[in-house]
Order: structure tokens, then C-alpha cells, then sequence
């Protein structure tokens, strides 16, 4: 009889790991929705910052399904699926709102003098600089985001 | 999220602890516009216990700071800004809007 | 003796820490009168770091309350007062003369 | 061979102490003044408000002895003597300054008025209120005033 070593354990490629929840087009979601990919990008080992970041861009990208695509809350779900798989997290985020065209979407203005700044604006520009890549599909079923976000030193 | 308001002779010191979001924004803003409305224009904001602020709540502090500065009548500064949350500031370009500080005494002291 | 001043806005905090006797109160003193000849009467004194203070600084907190207190120009207020020192500022009688506070960013805060 | 218990220590009765040392007449002198006694009543196990009463009635004095008997500094020296005894500290000074009727000193005004306080005359009160009993006597080699201070539960 002879002793197989024990199975190979590897921290920077472990098993693909994939979870999906949808929730309520509402504000109160949103810490939910927080906690779900926080604790992924936390058990997946990107950094503080990094999770910060995810945590952002998905709560921003949320606030603007339900703000714009529903126009209001509780007109419909926000179905979340994160994959994990060789240090990069894709999160799919998934709504039935309206059509939007992403890409046409303006920069805001970043003035340093206050009266020029708009209050408004800032949300998609975090997602865009915050994440590796970003895509947005709208067809009849609705608005599908796709944000990817790479482990550094992962 | 949890605020709190202690009124100074001068300025009011606003405290908020916990997850600034699109739910939560709207009480940080009735916190700060309650302040504004009775006449009080200087602000200090301790940010310490604050774990998440979103662009909803970077709006609250852009509209806060235009109250208060309008006719120079004062001045939202920012006190104890946790790491994350002044990354988020900086690449909104926010650092130079606000008077920022490392401790409430100061702050307070400043206004 | 070891004496750090803060100014302000509104006021200055005035730090003092080891032993205020004959031979020191003249340099608290001078640090208090810096403050008033300089036009300024709002003055926080953090006596945390106290270990002793005799009659001599006793003179000093008064004449100085005195100088605040003209024509309602200010006051010296006292902070953090350590037990055996506030034994000594009650039988002195001091306890009605002065406002107490507690910690600093109250007392700044409130001048 | 018999086993004799240790010898009794008793806190409350210890052998009787003495010190005594000379200082300069001068302010400088007030901060080894305070820690010759404040060592001493440490040492004699008395509780932490009445040493810091025992220093600042022995600060008082020295200072009214500089300023007052010999009014200014460097015009002679003041001698201090410590008695333990019995849980009792007995503080000696003598000095060799203007002789002073110490009965006759005004009590202060402690008005809550702050027009009314004067800023002098609070040293003999803190003396006379902080110490359990005090002598004063004039002699033509100079003045001794003698100050008792008693442990409370000890
Ligand atoms: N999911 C979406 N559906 C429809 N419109 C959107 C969506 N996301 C963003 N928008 C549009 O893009 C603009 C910019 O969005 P954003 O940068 O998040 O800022 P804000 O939401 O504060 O206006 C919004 O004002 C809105 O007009
Ligand atoms: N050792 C002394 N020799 C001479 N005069 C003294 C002496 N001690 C006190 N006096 C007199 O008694 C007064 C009250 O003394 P005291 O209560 O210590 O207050 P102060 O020294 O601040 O005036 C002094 O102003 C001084 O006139």
C-alpha cells in the first residue's frame, strides 16, 4: 500500500467558486447586496482596498438600477452573480428596467471650484476607475453589467 | 447608520457611524439641512466611524458644503477620514473642497 | 514646568504640566498674559497634566480670570482638573469662579 | 528544638523616623522640598490626598518664608525636619528671617464674587485647613512653625 501525498492546496488557484442572489429593487438592499460581495472578495483574499472598491462600484451600479432603470423602488429585482475563478471576480449584476446606453454615459466634472461641481454624476465614474473592465448589454430582457475585478499579487 | 449633533458655541460637531448609501443618505442630509435651516453654517463632520460612503453621500457633503459657504457664511470641514473613504473622496476630486483634519478638537477649534 | 499654548479661532488652550509653585507661576503667568495683551480673552486651561499647584498658581488663575472677565470680554475656563488640585481650587473657594469642563473639545467648543 | 514564629511586623507601629535637611532660601528650592516630604509621607503610608495636603502646607510655608521673613531669595536657609512616630508626621521649619505674629494673619476672603477675591492670603489658610495642628513661635534665633499631621485608619 503506498501514501498518496495530500491533494494539492494552492491559494492563488483554487476551485472556481460561483454564488447568485437576487434581491428587491429597494434602497434597503443595498447594505445586503454590500455584505454578499464583501464577504466573497473577503473569502476570495483581495485586499482592503480592493473589496472597498467592489463594494462600491456594485452599490453604485444598484442605487442606479433602481434610481434610473426602475425610476423607483420596488418596480423589480437586482439578480447579483459573482464567479471567483483564478484570482479574478466577475460580478453580473441583472435587472428587467429600462433600456440605458452606457457607453454614452458623460464624464463628470471634477472642478475644483465648488460652485462649478454638480452633486450628481459621480457614480458611474467610480465603477469605470475602480474596476479592470466593465460591459453593458441591454436587450429585451433587460440591462445585464458585467464588472471584473483582478486580485494584485493573487 | 448612526448620527449624532453636538452643539459648540460656534460650530456644530456632526457624527455619523456606520453605511452611507442611497438608504441612508437622505437622514445624513435632514442631519446637516436641520443644521443649516436654524442659521448654523459651520460644520465640523467626523467621519471615523463611518465603514462605507457611497456618491449618495458624497452628494449630501457637496450640497451641505454650497449651503454653507454660500454668502461665506461658513464651512463643512471633514474630520478623521478612514482610509477607503479618502480614496473615494481624492478620485472624486473632493480633497480640495474641504478643509480636512486629523482630530475634532482642531476642527471644532478651527470653525 | 512644561507650558504649550494652541490658539484658536475663538480661543487658546493653554497646557501645563508638572509642578506650578512660587518658583514656576511667574512663567504660567507669563504665558496667560501672552494671550491677553495680545487681545485675545477666551482661554481653555487642560490642567490634566498637573501634579501640584500651590497658592502661586492659584494667584495666577484668578488674576487672569480677572483680566478675561473685564468689561465682558472672555473668561479663563478650567479642564480637566486633577482631584487633589480641585480639593485645593474648592477650599479656595475657586469651584463658583471658574467654568469646569471636563475634556478639552467641550471646552474650546464652548468658548 | 522549638520553631519561633517570625518576627511581629506591625504596619500601624512602626519604629519612630526622623529626617531632617537644609535648603537654600530660595524658590528654586520649593520642587526638593516638596519630594524630601513627599517621600517621607509616601514611605509613612499615608493616603495620597493627605500627602499632596502635606506637600502643598510645606509649600506654602517655604514660600511665605522666602517671600515674607526673609523677603527675597538667597538670604538665608530653611531647615526642615520630619518625625514619624506612631502614625503621626511632625514637619519642623526654622528659618532665620523677620520675626511674624502668626495668630494675628487675616483669614482670607473667599467670596464667590470675583471683583471681591484678592489674589493673596491663601497660603496660611491652606496651612491652617489641610494640617491637623500648628505652632508658630519667635525666637531671637528666628522662627519655627511646626505642623502635625495625623494618618487617618493608621
Ligand atoms: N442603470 C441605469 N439605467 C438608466 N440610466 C442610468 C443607469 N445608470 C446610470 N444612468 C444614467 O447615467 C447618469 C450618470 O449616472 P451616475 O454616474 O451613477 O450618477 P447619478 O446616478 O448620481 O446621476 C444618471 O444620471 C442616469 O441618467
Ligand atoms: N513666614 C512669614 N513671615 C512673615 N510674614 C508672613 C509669613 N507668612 C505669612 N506672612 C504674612 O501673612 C500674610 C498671609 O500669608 P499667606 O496666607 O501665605 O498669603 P500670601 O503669602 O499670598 O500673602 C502674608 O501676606 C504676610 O504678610
Amino acid at each position: 500500500m503506498t501514501c498518496l501525498p495530500p491533494l494539492e492546496v494552492s491559494s492563488s488557484r483554487p476551485k472556481p467558486f460561483s454564488a447568485t442572489q437576487s434581491f428587491p429593487g429597494r434602497y434597503a438592499s443595498l447594505a445586503k447586496i454590500g455584505d454578499f460581495v464583501r464577504d466573497i472578495a473577503q473569502n476570495s483574499g483581495f485586499q482592503d482596498f480592493a473589496i472597498y472598491s467592489i463594494e462600491m462600484a456594485v452599490d453604485e451600479a444598484c442605487s442606479n438600477i433602481i434610481e434610473h432603470a426602475y425610476e423607483g423602488e420596488d418596480k423589480g429585482q437586482i439578480r447579483c452573480s459573482c464567479l471567483v475563478e483564478s484570482g479574478v471576480l466577475t460580478i453580473t449584476l441583472e435587472d428587467t428596467g429600462h433600456p440605458f446606453n452606457f457607453s454614452q454615459a458623460p464624464i463628470p466634472n471634477l472642478s475644483d471650484n465648488l460652485d462649478d461641481r454638480e452633486a450628481h454624476g459621480l457614480g458611474l465614474y467610480f465603477i469605470r476607475r475602480w474596476m479592470d473592465e466593465v460591459y453593458f448589454e441591454t436587450s429585451d430582457e433587460g440591462n445585464t453589467l458585467i464588472m471584473i475585478k483582478r486580485k494584485v499579487n493573487g | 447608520m448612526e448620527i449624532s449633533i453636538t452643539p459648540y458655541k460656534h460650530s456644530d460637531l456632526v457624527t455619523a457611524k456606520g453605511r452611507v448609501d442611497s438608504y441612508t443618505a437622505p437622514q445624513l442630509s435632514e442631519s446637516f439641512n436641520g443644521i443649516t435651516d436654524a442659521g448654523r453654517y459651520k460644520i465640523a463632520f467626523d467621519m471615523s466611524g463611518l465603514d462605507f460612503l457611497s456618491s449618495a453621500g458624497l452628494r449630501v457633503l457637496i450640497n451641505t458644503q454650497k449651503t454653507c459657504k454660500r454668502y461665506n457664511r461658513g464651512e463643512l470641514v471633514l474630520v478623521n477620514i478612514p482610509e477607503n473613504i479618502y480614496a473615494a473622496l481624492d478620485l472624486a476630486g473632493f480633497i480640495p473642497l474641504f478643509k480636512i483634519f486629523d482630530d475634532v478638537l482642531t476642527a471644532v477649534g478651527s470653525l
